[in-house]
Order: C-alpha cells, then structure tokens, then sequence
C-alpha cells in the first residue's frame, strides 16, 4: 500500500463524512459548511488526477463563490432550520431503499467490468496544465464557450429581476 | 496506483448520498445543496476518466458543468429568496400546488 | 415650321391655371382667380389657333408622343396626342367657347358666390373649370381609345363637381341634398355609358390588336363585320350617356342645378357633344357596318323630337334650353349616325355658339331678376340664413312664369338672346339655319324615317323658343322682381356679345357652294366621309317656312295676349293630358325610380341586412357553426363522456378506483414525491443498462 | 453574421431590432412612437436598398438563399429566400404603408402605446417574411406569425366587439390555413422537398392530384382574400380594428391571399389552375358585385370600406385568373392600388371617428363645408377607388378587364360574360363611393357637432401625402411598376400556356 493509496481512503473518508454531515446536520449553516468541506476534498482528488485547473476552479468557483452565496442566502432569510415533522412516513424508507439499489447497481458494475479496474498511470507533465486546457477552451470549444457566457449573463439578469422588488407592488402590499 | 474503480466507487457514494439527501430532506436549501453534491460526484467521474483516457474533453466539460452550475444556482437562490418572500416559509412540502 | 409640338399645352396650360389657382387663389382674390382662370384658357386658345394655323400648310398634322403609359406585352398605350383638323376643330371651340365663359363667369359668380353665401367658392369654380377644360382637351386630343376616355371620365368628374357645386343647396336656392343628388345622378348615368364604352374598348382591343386610333382605324376593313357591329353599339351606349341620348338623357335636364356658366359650357357647348365627337373619330367603324349607323341615326332622331316636346311644356327657363340641348344632341347623333359627318360636326360647332349664347343669355336674365329681387347692396347683403329664407324662398328666378316684358328692362340682354334663339329656330341666315339645313337635306337622302322626326323636332324647336321669347321679353311684367330687373355688367354683356356675332356669321364656316369645313375635315376622314351635301332649295325653305309657321303659332298663343301672372299655360287648355305629360317628362324619371332605382335600394338593402348579415353573419356563422361547435363539445362531455366512457368505468369499478387513488397519491403535489419518482425512475434505467449489458 | 447581412433577411428581421429597442425602453409613450416610426422608415430605406439591387430584367428569384434548416427525418426544409417581379411591389408597399399606417397612429392610441408599436412590428416582419419566403414550410410559419400580432392589435386596441371580431378572424383564417399545411406535408414529403422553386421546376404533380392541392392551398388564401362567400370575417375585423390596423389589413394581409395564388397555386399547379379558372372566376366576379351592391347599403362608413374591399379583390382574382400577361399585372398593380387607395379610405374614416368618435352616416353630411381639405383628399381617394382615368385604381381595373376579356373566348375563362358582368361593378363602385362621399360631405350640416370640426392636421395631412403622391404616379405614369414585374409574369404566363395545352 503506497503513500498515494492512504491518502486517497483517507480523503475519500473525508469526503464521504462530509457529505453524510451535509445530509443529516440539523442547522443549514453546517450543511453548508460540511459541502464546503466536502468540495475542497474533491479538489484534492482533482489534483491526484492531474487536473489544477479545475481544482483551482472547484475551490474559487464552488467552494468559494457558490457556497458563500448559499450562506448568504441562508442567513438572509434565517432559515436555518425547519421543525421536524414527518409528513410522509413512506418517503425516507422508500428512499433508502432506492439509495441502496443504486449503490448496489454500481458495485455490480465495478465488480463486474473489467475495464474499471485499470489502474491510473502518471500522466505526462503538461497532462491538464491551464495551458492545454485553455488552448481546448478556445478552439475546438469556442462556441459553448461564448454561449456559456452569454448563459451566465442571462442567469444573472435573471436573478435581478426575480428578485427585484416591484415598486409600485410593495408600496400597497407590505 | 488507484485504480478507475475506487474512483468510481467513491463517485457512486457520493451521488447516491446526494440523492438521498434530495429525498429526505425538506429544506429547499439542502435540496439544493444536495443537487450540487450529485454535480460534483459527477464531475469527479469526469475527471477520472478524463485521466484514464489520456483526453482533456472530459475536464472541459467539468470547466462548463461548474459555469453551468454557478447558474442554475444564482437563479435558483433567487427563486428561493422570492419562494421565502411569499410564504415565509423554504419547507418543500408547504409548496403543493402542483396536487392533481 | 409647325407648331404640333406645342400640342400638349393645351393640357398643361389649364393645369397650370389650376394648380395656380389651388395654391394661392383663395387668397388673393375673386380678380386674381378670375385672371388666372381665363388667362390659362385662353393661353390653350393660342396654341389652338397655332396647331390651326401648322395645319394650313401640313393638313395632315401629326402624332405627338409625350410620355408612355400603360405596356404590358401587345397592350402598348402612350399619352400621345392627335392633332389633325377634327381635334383641332374641337380644341378651337373648346378653349375658344371656354374662354368667352370664362370672362362671363368672372362678372356672373361674383354675385352667384354672394346669393349663395359662400363668396370662398369663386375661387374654387374657376379650378373647376379649368380642370373641365383640361379633361375634355385630353378627350379630343388623345391619339388612342384610351386616353379618349381618360378625357371621358374627366369631364364626367368635372359635371358632377360643377352640378354639385352649391352642393348643400337645391336648385331653388334652399338648404338640402338635391344638386348633390344631380351631381350624383349624373355620373352614375354617365358610368352606364363609360360601361359600354369600356366594354367596346376590350373588343377593340382583342380584334385590332391596339387601341391607338392610327392603327384602328384604317384597319376596319380587316376585321369581322359582326365585332364592329358589336364595337359600335356598345359605343353607342357610351355616347347616349355623355350625349344625353334616349334612354340615359335624364341626368342633364338636373345638371341644370350647376351655376349657368357651367349649362354654357358643359352641358350645351362641349362636353355633351364629345358622344357626337366619338362617333366622328371612329367613322371607319361605323362606316363599314351601315346597320350600327342606322340604329345610330334613330336614337338620334327620337330623342330629337322626345326632347323637343317635353321642351315645349317646360316653365323654367333653362330646363327648357337643357330639353332643346338634348334636342339639338339628338340631330347631331342623328346626323353622325347616317354618315352625314361633316353635317354633325358643323352643327356641332354652330350649336357650341348658339345655345352657350343662349344660356348664358338666360344666366343674365336669371342674374337680373335676382338682382332685382334682393340688392346686394346695403344691409340687405349680410341676411341671416332663416330671415333669406323667409322672403326669398319661395320666389324662383329661373321661372319663366315670373318675367315677362324684361325687353324693356335689359334690352342688351334681349338683343343677344332673340339673335340665339333665331338661330337656333333656324332661320337664315344665322348659324343654326346652315348646319340644320344640311343635316334635313342629307337625312332625306340617307333615312326617311329619321327626316321626319327632325323635321317635327326642328318644328317644335322653333315653336318652343318663340314662346320663350314671348314669355320672358314680352308683355307686362308679372312680378315686382321682373319690373325692377337690372342689366348685367359689362363682363357679361362682351362674352354674349361675341357669342351673338358668331352665332349669325357661325355658318359661312361651311356656308354651301364653298363648303370649306367640308373640305377641312376631308384632310382627317378621307373623301368617303365628308363629301359635300349639295345644297338643297327645297328642304330650306321647307324648314323655313315651317320655322316660321312654328314662331306664328307661339305668337298665336303667348305673344298676340301675353300671359297674365297666376294664369295657366294656354297650351295647356288646348293639349290637356298631353301637355301634362310634357310638363312632367312624360313621367321617365319616375318610372326609372320605380324600375331601377328603388329595386336597386331594395335588392342592396336585401343582400346587405338579410342574406349578408342576418344569413350568413349571423345564422350560418354564429347560430350553425359556432353554436353547433358549442353543442358538440357539450355532446362529447355530457353523453359521450359521461354517459359512455363512464359506464365502462363503472364496470371496471374496482379497478378504477383502485388504480385511483394509487394515481392520486402520486399527484400529491409535492416536490420530493415527483424527485422519488424520478429517482426510481433513474434506477430502474441505469438497473436495465447494467444488467443487460 | 453571414444570415444577417442577406439584404432580405435584413429587410425582414429589421422591424424586430426595433422591437428589441422598445422593449427597453419602458412605458414612454412619446418615445415609443418614435422609435416604432423610425424602424419602419429605416426599413422602408433598407427595402429601397434591395430595390435598388433588383434586376427588372431578370425574370427569376434574386438575392435569393438558402440554408439547410431541418434535416431530420427525411424532411428536406430549408431556410429559402428570395425576392422577384411578383413580390417586389407587395414588399415595397408593406414597408411603404408600415410608417404611414404607424403615424396615423399618433393620437388614435393612447393606451399600452409601447406594446402596440411592438405587435405592430412584429406584424411588419411578418408579412415580410410571407412575401419573401421560398420555402413551403418558412412561408406557413410566417403566414401563421402574421395572425399573432394581429389578433393582439385587434383584440386589445379594437373597437366593442373586438373579442368577438378578434377571435373569429383568427379561427377563420386557421381554418383555411390547416388545410394548406396539409398540402405543404403532402407535397414535402412525396416530391423530397419544401422549396418552392425546386417544386416549380420539378412539376410532374399528377392533374388529379394537382386538382386537390389546389383546392386545399386555396382554402387558405381565399378565406385570407376574402373570396365570396368567405368574406364574413372581414367586416368584423375591419370595423373592430384600429385604424392602423384596418390600414395594414386592407393594404397588406388581404394581398397575402391573393399573393398566395399568384406564388403558389398559379405555378404549382398549373394545370389545375387552367382547370379552374372559370370557377375562381365566377366567385370573383361574384364578389365583384356582390359587394358592390352590399356596401351601398351600409350606415357604417368603415363597414361600407370594408365591403368594397370584397369587391376590389374580385377583380385582382379575375385578373390574376386570366391567366394572360395583362390579367396578371393589372391585379398586381391592383394589389397595390388598393392598399394605397383603401388604406387611404380606412385613414380618412379614422380621421373623421377621432373627431367625432362615430362612423355613422346619418351623423355625417355637409362636412366639405366644415372641413375643406379633408374633404378634397376624400374625394381624391373615393375616386381613385372608383376607378377614375387617370388616378391609379384606373390602370388596375383597365388592365384586369382588358385581360378578362381577352382570355374569354378560347382563353382561360372561356367566357367574356365574366367580364360584363365584372365590369358592371365599376358602374355600381361609382354608385356606392358617391353615396358614400355624399352622405359624409355633401349637402348642409344638419348636425349640430359638426359644425365645429377642425380640418385636418399637418401631421394628417403628411400621412396622406405620400399616399396621393403615389395616386397620381401610378395612375399617370405605371410604366416603372410594370417594369419591375413584366419578367416574372412573362414567364408564369409561358409555364401556364404550357399547361394549358397539356
């Protein structure tokens, strides 16, 4: 077992933990901040395979400006936590069950597939640099590049105006 | 060293905890959060075989999976934050109108 | 050197007139307009007399192409004008008549617009009549079928503006719709005609291949007798609607509602004679199939006398010059009809003199019994409209009844009007005597028939104005307004003067042994059509003499004891029924308004109200089709769906219901209940891809 | 870039970038306007430009091309333009009454003025892609597009009955147009494509099936004409509507049916057209008629406009069912003289309703008094759409009859009663306009409301203008007009002879 392996089973734990924190805190603000964990674990992995860009992009862009809009938006609103009510009593199991096969169907899968088991070679040392991904990013995917721009600007507009209060509206409603 | 199959495995696990937590839970903001949980299980499958390939496609589309993702979340919050306005409340299940 | 090149100003000259006129006219006042108006006329009359002048020594004139019009493939229609001495004899009495009434129009509105109490419209009469002039220039002018009728429908428009043109009034001068119902009258009667006349276009066009007079004309011979006969009897329907011909004459006796000037110059001197001018122009055609000419000659002729008697019974005294006027378009038409087409176009010209002097003549009658009867002068001149009505309505100045010894009184006047009507009774040596003389003599070779119905007419005609003479000149006054009667100014009294002068010396333009027009118009028709008529002692004095015997009967009757005031027509006593049918018309328009008219109004009110909307509006589309489709959904919902497809499920109730409320449970509404199905639904696909692979 | 910068797509979609302007600019009314009149003027100015590169001489399409647009399935749809002699005039005069139809506007719609400007140009381009379109399916979308804007215009800014008048025009002209979708899908799929002149120029339709194409493409266009007795929506939409809408509908959407004919059913279907001709000639004439004598009896002005629309239509049918050069260019000219001539109808009713907020004869009468310059202008347009010599609805109607007539014995019609009887409507147009100019203008004023009517506007009188300016160039001087087209007909008129003797 070389050192590359334990770092993984213990980032992966990590990982896992996490996200289980994300799932079962009470108090959104540590779900929050168990996702945030959780993201940075997976640019870690990022990292292991080879890819800085985007784990630079997962930690700004995702742990970093997503997350801390989540934060925002909970401690706005001071919805941190919602009585507990079981509503519908057939759901969680239901779930469960349904989590389960799924896990299963993949186990099935990686013990089944033989081609899963290939083991990751060290890539070659420009393999994932900003470079060859920028050099990607502006020719052969230059179109969803801009359109993924102009997706952005939209987004935001969006936001702007659904949350934008009409003026005339909360002058008679509030 | 690793094999594609622990990256796989761990992918699986994180996916399926993502989803559970879509299920279970009834605060529109961990729904929420649960849903970029599924995208990063995703984008690290991506990644792994991007690796395994040799290519560089799958960590672009990793690259446009998050611009995607900031998105759907700066429209979905808003929505959220509007949703909260109206009826003072996030609890998924206070919001039944679709009931046939 | 000639001057053809200039031909297109006769056009452009009234237009410039005009668009002077439409621009600054109303602003500069009566003076100005009345300049501009007749300036612009008479610089028409200049070129005229230049194209007159070019034909002397190139009596063949020419085709002058201004502009191109309408191509499309074989249909090739330039704006090109004809000048040869047909058109010119035509633009000559136009602008040379026009411009005379013009200047006479000038002194006659300027008290016409102050009567009627809009003194803003002198200006507007005079675009009027300069857009008439330019029109019928087009109409004479025009090289080809189509831009005849440009000139056709144009003088049309120009009648129903001028009719109308005190167009809130009626004729006896009170508020209400009657001139415009004239107006109106007039161009749909005229639209009749303009149809056959579309329609002998079309067929011109498909047989000859062109509608240019240049290459229709020679042709004649070259195609089907029958299509001819046909081209020429739908432009016969043409003509009696711009003529004034049996059976569509009836709107020109209500034309008389327009201001005198406007009876002068379009309804007695040129535009109802451009029926008579078409006829001419096309002589080929109606030369090569006698038949059409025939029936040509007898519409004529019957109008001729029809006219002539209800003209006897009339009481107002220019209804009485617009029955003689349809009269004298029934000689013309006759005359045309028989192939007497220099006789035709020389009463043409002579009638242009006579009866614009006549009219005219009765305008300053008109003129000066209104005069007399409300001064302008004084407070009298800004009436309010209901103190006007209250005394002057009932008074009509145009009714021979209220004259009566104006001899005295406008003596000028009298002169110009007596030498009119002798010319018109035809009795030499004046104007009238000549051309009459020559369409008598050539209808008594041509068509005994027709000479007959001329001869009574020219009977009745002779008649009809000695008793207007003796009515309006003769005797005592019979109101207060005719004792007071003042003469006209001198703006009127030249323009008759001139008029008078031509209508005594008219005829030496075709005086017999020289024949000279005879010979001017030969350059245009060719030997076949214009041969001179030998004159002929027998039928001269024949018609003399019954002018004569026709002038002694009036006499007899209105002149020997003048008609007293209130008195009846002394005719009448002696006619009875008959004179009544005179005075009414022998009832035409009635039974046109019984015929036409009124089920016209009912058939449009029919179609309109009952099958259009009642019908289909609303029955078919909004009783069938969309209530139907109301009945149909509710028969899909309550029967069909209720009835049918619930009593299956009823059968299966169980089942239904069970599968029910399994369904209801999953629309809950809830938003993780839908992501649990979905989830399972993921499963269960990525379940079959790993499993089956 | 490159699919813009096509001159005709330009043309098209330039109504649209003002849309995208207005939607901007929020609730300014005055602004609103502005903006809308110089998008239609600068799209006047582009369709001046394509002018200028249109070839007279050039019978077939130009600046026309086309992008493969839906490939799947087997469906062969493309994205076709192009523009030639047929369509040329309707094009000009879209983005010619466009603006005029938009300043007549200026007082008549006070309410929601930026979403009236934005459905009107969105109508615009509409119509434009109706008259430029090359491929069945591009020319159903536009042809449907047009009903949207329309529907609002009608529906929103319409008179009291607008629901009523809006929804039936729409079900109506729905109607017809299911049919001829369904004659584009059977004609796509069984000859491999959508694009017209690739269908032109493959014919080989069986005359039996060709028959029943026909009939369906003519559901649509006819309902859209109005052929008799199709006609009942019309009144209702044209006594709803604003007057800018009356305006474009009369000038323009009207012309889309006859249009269709012209484009698609004459060449399409050649022998079936042939075939049918005295039946589409005989409701033309009916319709002739027929309106002629139903608008004599209207107390409603605008109604009375409306029905002699029928009867103006009837004779571009005719003509266009001449099937002979002359037929075919009079009733292209006469699409147009009759958008000019009763869109100038429909503007002059618009004036007087501002006034006096009522279209009924009986309150009218002895207005030339009162308003001399309205009444001139009103007279002037009457005439011209009587028919007067000399004035453009003149040239049309000669033409029409003329070619009529010519294509009565041996030809086409078979007949030339068609032409008698097509002809007696000028006699009953003349009958119909002079009640109508003299019960509004003629004798005293009898109503007491009248008597203080101010005479037109300068901003009034500048929306007629261009309209008489063009009265008289056509009436005077067509020859330009005729030139742009004489080409494109020439050589439908060669491929329908062929058919006949087929």
């Amino acid at each position: 077992m070389n050192g590359e392996l334990i770092l993984f089973f213990v980032l992966a734990a990590v990982a896992i933990g996490a996200a289980l924190g994300m799932l079962f805190s009470r108090n959104a603000v540590y779900s929050a901040l168990f996702l945030i964990l959780n993201f940075a674990t997976v640019a870690v992995f990022f990292l292991l395979l080879g890819a800085p860009f985007i784990a630079m992009a997962q930690v700004t862009v995702y742990a970093g400006a997503i997350m801390v809009l989540f934060l925002f938006v909970i401690m706005l609103l001071g919805a941190e936590q919602i009585q507990h009510q079981a509503r519908r009593g057939w759901q969680r199991p239901l779930a469960m069950l349904l989590t389960l096969a799924l896990l299963a169907e993949s186990a099935y899968l990686i013990f089944t597939r033989s081609d899963l088991l290939t083991v990751l070679e060290p890539a070659a040392s420009d393999y994932g640099n900003p470079q060859a991904i920028g050099m990607l990013l502006f020719t052969e995917y230059l179109l969803p590049f801009e359109v993924t721009s102009i997706l952005l600007l939209a987004a935001m507009v969006g936001a702007i105006v659904l949350v934008k209060e009409d003026r005339k509206k909360s002058g008679g409603q509030k | 060293m690793i094999p594609i199959s622990y990256y796989f495995a761990l992918s699986a696990i994180l996916f399926s905890l993502g989803a559970l937590g879509v299920l279970i839970r009834r605060n529109a903001i961990i729904i929420f959060m649960s849903v970029e949980l599924m995208l990063n299980a995703a984008n690290l499958l991506f990644v792994a075989f991007a690796r395994a390939n040799g290519a560089l496609s799958g960590q672009v589309l990793v690259f446009f999976v998050i611009a995607v993702a900031a998105a759907e979340v700066a429209v979905g919050l808003a929505l959220i934050v509007i949703i909260f306005r109206n009826r003072q409340s996030i609890d998924i299940d206070e919001m039944s109108s679709l009931k046939g | 050197m000639d001057a053809f090149a200039l031909v297109p100003w006769i056009v452009f000259f009234p237009l410039i007139g005009l668009v002077i006129n439409l621009a600054v006219g109303r602003r500069m006042g009566e003076r100005f307009s009345s300049i501009v108006g007749t300036l612009a006329v008479l610089s028409a009359f200049v070129v005229a007399v230049l194209q007159f002048l070019s034909l002397q020594s190139h009596p063949h004139g020419a085709i002058v192409h201004l502009a191109d019009w309408i191509n499309i493939g074989s249909l090739q229609i330039p704006w090109a004008f004809n000048v040869d001495t047909l058109s010119v004899t035509m633009m000559l009495v136009i602008s040379g008549v026009g411009t005379l009434i013009h200047i006479y129009a000038a002194g006659y509105m300027h008290y016409d617009v102050r009567y009627k109490e809009d003194p803003g419209s002198f200006t507007r009469f005079f675009i009027y009549l300069n857009l008439f002039i330019a029109a019928m220039m087009i109409l004479v002018s025009g090289n080809s079928y189509l831009m005849l009728f440009v000139g056709w429908e144009g003088v049309g428009l120009c009648s129903f503006l001028l009719i109308g043109f005190w167009y809130s009034r009626n004729p006896d001068g009170t508020k209400g719709l009657l001139n415009s119902q004239a107006a109106k009258k007039a161009f749909v009667a005229n639209r009749v005609g303009d149809f056959g006349f579309l329609l002998a276009m079309f067929l011109t066009f498909w047989a000859f291949g062109s509608l240019s007079f240049d290459q229709v004309l020679p042709n004649a011979a070259n195609v089907d007798p029958r299509i001819i006969m046909a081209i020429t009897l739908c432009m016969l329907i043409g003509v009696t609607g711009k003529s004034a011909q049996l059976p569509l004459y009836v709107w020109l006796p209500d034309a008389m509602a327009g201001p005198t000037p406007v009876s002068a110059l379009i309804h007695a001197a040129t535009m109802v004679t451009a029926g008579v001018y078409l006829v001419v122009r096309s002589a080929p055609l109606f030369g090569a199939v006698p038949e059409a000419g025939n029936i040509v000659a007898i519409v004529g002729g019957v109008t001729a006398l029809f006219a002539a008697t209800i003209a006897v019974a009339q009481s107002d005294i220019k209804k009485v010059l617009a029955y003689s006027t349809i009269s004298q378009l029934g000689f013309m038409v006759a005359a045309v009809g028989m192939g007497a087409y220099v006789a035709g176009m020389f009463h043409l010209v002579t009638h242009a003199f006579f009866k614009a002097l006549l009219f005219l003549g009765s305008g300053s009658v008109i003129l000066a019994l209104e005069r007399a009867h409300h001064p302008l002068d004084g407070h009298h001149d800004d009436h309010h409209d209901e103190h006007h009505d209250d005394h002057h309505a009932p008074f009509d100045p145009q009714d021979m009844r209220n004259m009566g010894g104006l001899r005295k009184q406008i003596p000028a006047t009298y002169r110009v009007y007596l030498i009119g009507a002798l010319a018109l009774a035809g009795l030499p040596p004046l104007a009238g005597f000549f051309s009459k003389d020559e369409i008598l003599t050539d209808a008594l070779h041509a068509n005994m028939l027709v000479w007959g119905l001329l001869t009574a007419a020219a009977f009745l005609t002779a008649f009809y104005m000695g008793r207007q003479i003796w009515l309006v000149f003769f005797g005592e006054a019979r109101t207060k307004a005719a004792k007071e009667a003042v003469e006209s100014p001198r703006t009127m009294l030249i323009p008759l003067g001139i008029l008078a002068a031509l209508s005594i010396f008219g005829g030496l333009i075709n005086v017999p042994v020289l024949h000279p027009f005879t010979d001017w118009l030969e350059h245009t028709l060719g030997h076949d059509f214009a041969h001179a008529t030998v004159f002929n002692f027998g039928v001269a004095i024949f018609s003399t003499v019954l002018a004569l015997i026709a002038i002694y009967v009036s006499w007899r009757l209105y002149g020997r004891k003048p008609l007293a005031a209130g008195e009846v027509d002394p005719l009448k006593k002696r006619l009875g029924f008959v004179f009544t049918g005179m005075e009414n018309k022998w009832w035409v328009d009635e039974l046109y308004d019984a015929v036409i008219i009124q089920p016209y109004r009912r058939l449009a009110a029919f179609l309109a109200d009952v099958v259009d909307w009642r019908f289909w509006h609303d029955w078919v589309h909004d009783s069938v089709i969309a209530r139907g489709f109301g009945a149909f959904a509710r028969f899909l919902a309550e029967p069909v769906d209720m009835g049918v497809i619930d009593g299956i499920s009823k059968g299966l109730a169980a089942l239904a219901k069970g599968l029910g409320r399994g369904f209801s449970l999953l629309q809950s509404g809830y938003v993780r209940n839908y992501a649990l199905m979905v989830f399972f639904g993921v499963v269960l696909m990525i379940g079959y891809l790993v499993f089956s692979s | 870039m490159e699919f813009l910068l096509q001159p005709l797509n330009l043309l098209t979609f330039f109504p649209v970038l003002g849309v995208l302007v207005l939607l901007f600019l929020g609730k300014r009314d005055g602004l609103s306007r502005w903006v809308a009149l110089a998008t239609s003027l600068l799209t006047f100015g582009v369709s001046l430009w394509v002018l200028g590169m249109f070839n007279a001489e050039n019978p077939n399409l130009q600046l026309n091309f086309a992008y493969d647009w839906i490939q799947a399935a087997g469906w062969n749809i493309r994205y076709s333009m192009g523009i030639d002699g047929l369509s040329i005039l309707l094009v000009l005069l879209t983005t010619f009454l466009s603006p005029i139809a938009i300043l007549s506007t200026w007082h008549a719609v006070e309410e929601r003025v930026r979403d009236f400007m934005i459905f009107f140009l969105l109508l615009e381009m509409g119509m434009l892609g109706v008259f430029l379109a090359q491929d069945l399916f591009l020319f159903y979308i536009f042809w449907e597009f047009t009903l949207v804007p329309m529907y609002f215009l009608i529906g929103i800014w319409g008179g009291a009955q607008r629901m009523y008048a809006a929804i039936k025009f729409f079900l109506y002209t729905m109607a017809g147009s299911i049919l001829m979708l369904l004659a584009i899908l059977w004609l796509g799929i069984n000859q491999g494509t959508f694009h017209l002149p690739d269908l032109i120029a493959m014919g080989g339709i069986p005359p039996e099936v060709q028959f029943w194409l026909f009939l369906a493409f003519a559901a649509a266009f006819a309902i859209k004409v109005p052929m008799w007795p199709l006609h009942s929506w019309l009144p209702d939409a044209h006594v709803q509507a604003p007057t800018a809408g009356s305006v474009i509908l009369a000038g323009v959407l009207l012309k889309m049916g006859t249009y269709g004919f012209l484009r698609f059913n004459l060449p399409l279907f050649p022998q079936a057209a042939v075939q049918l001709a005295p039946a589409m000639a005989t409701l033309a004439v009916i319709g002739i008629v027929y309106g002629a004598i139903v608008s004599y009896s209207q107390k409603d002005v605008k109604k009375l406009v409306a029905y002699s629309s029928i009867s103006h239509l009837g004779f571009v049918m005719l003509g266009l069912f001449a099937l002979n050069a002359q037929g075919i260019e009079g009733a292209i000219l006469q699409m147009v003289n009759h958008g000019i001539s009763t869109g100038a109808l429909f503007l002059i009713v618009g004036f007087i309703y501002e006034r006096r907020h009522t279209r009924e004869f009986s309150e009218f009468g002895g207005l030339w008094k009162v308003m001399p310059v309205y009444a001139v202008l009103a007279l002037i347009v009457s005439l011209s759409s009587m028919g007067l010599p000399g004035l453009n609805g003149f040239v049309g109607e000669f033409t029409i009859l003329l070619g009529a007539w010519g294509a009565g014995e041996g030809g086409a019609l078979g007949s030339v009663w068609f032409t008698v009887f097509a002809a007696l409507g000028v006699i009953l147009a003349a009958v119909y306009m002079l009640y109508m100019f003299q019960k509004m203008f003629l004798g005293p004023v009898t109503v007491k409301a009248n008597e203080a009517l101010k005479d037109l506007t300068w901003r009034e009188i500048a929306v007629m203008v261009p309209l008489l300016v063009l009265i008289f160039w056509i009436g005077l001087y067509p020859k330009p007009f005729f030139a742009l087209m004489h080409p494109a007909v020439e050589q439908l008129v060669t491929l329908l002879q062929a058919a006949a003797i087929h």
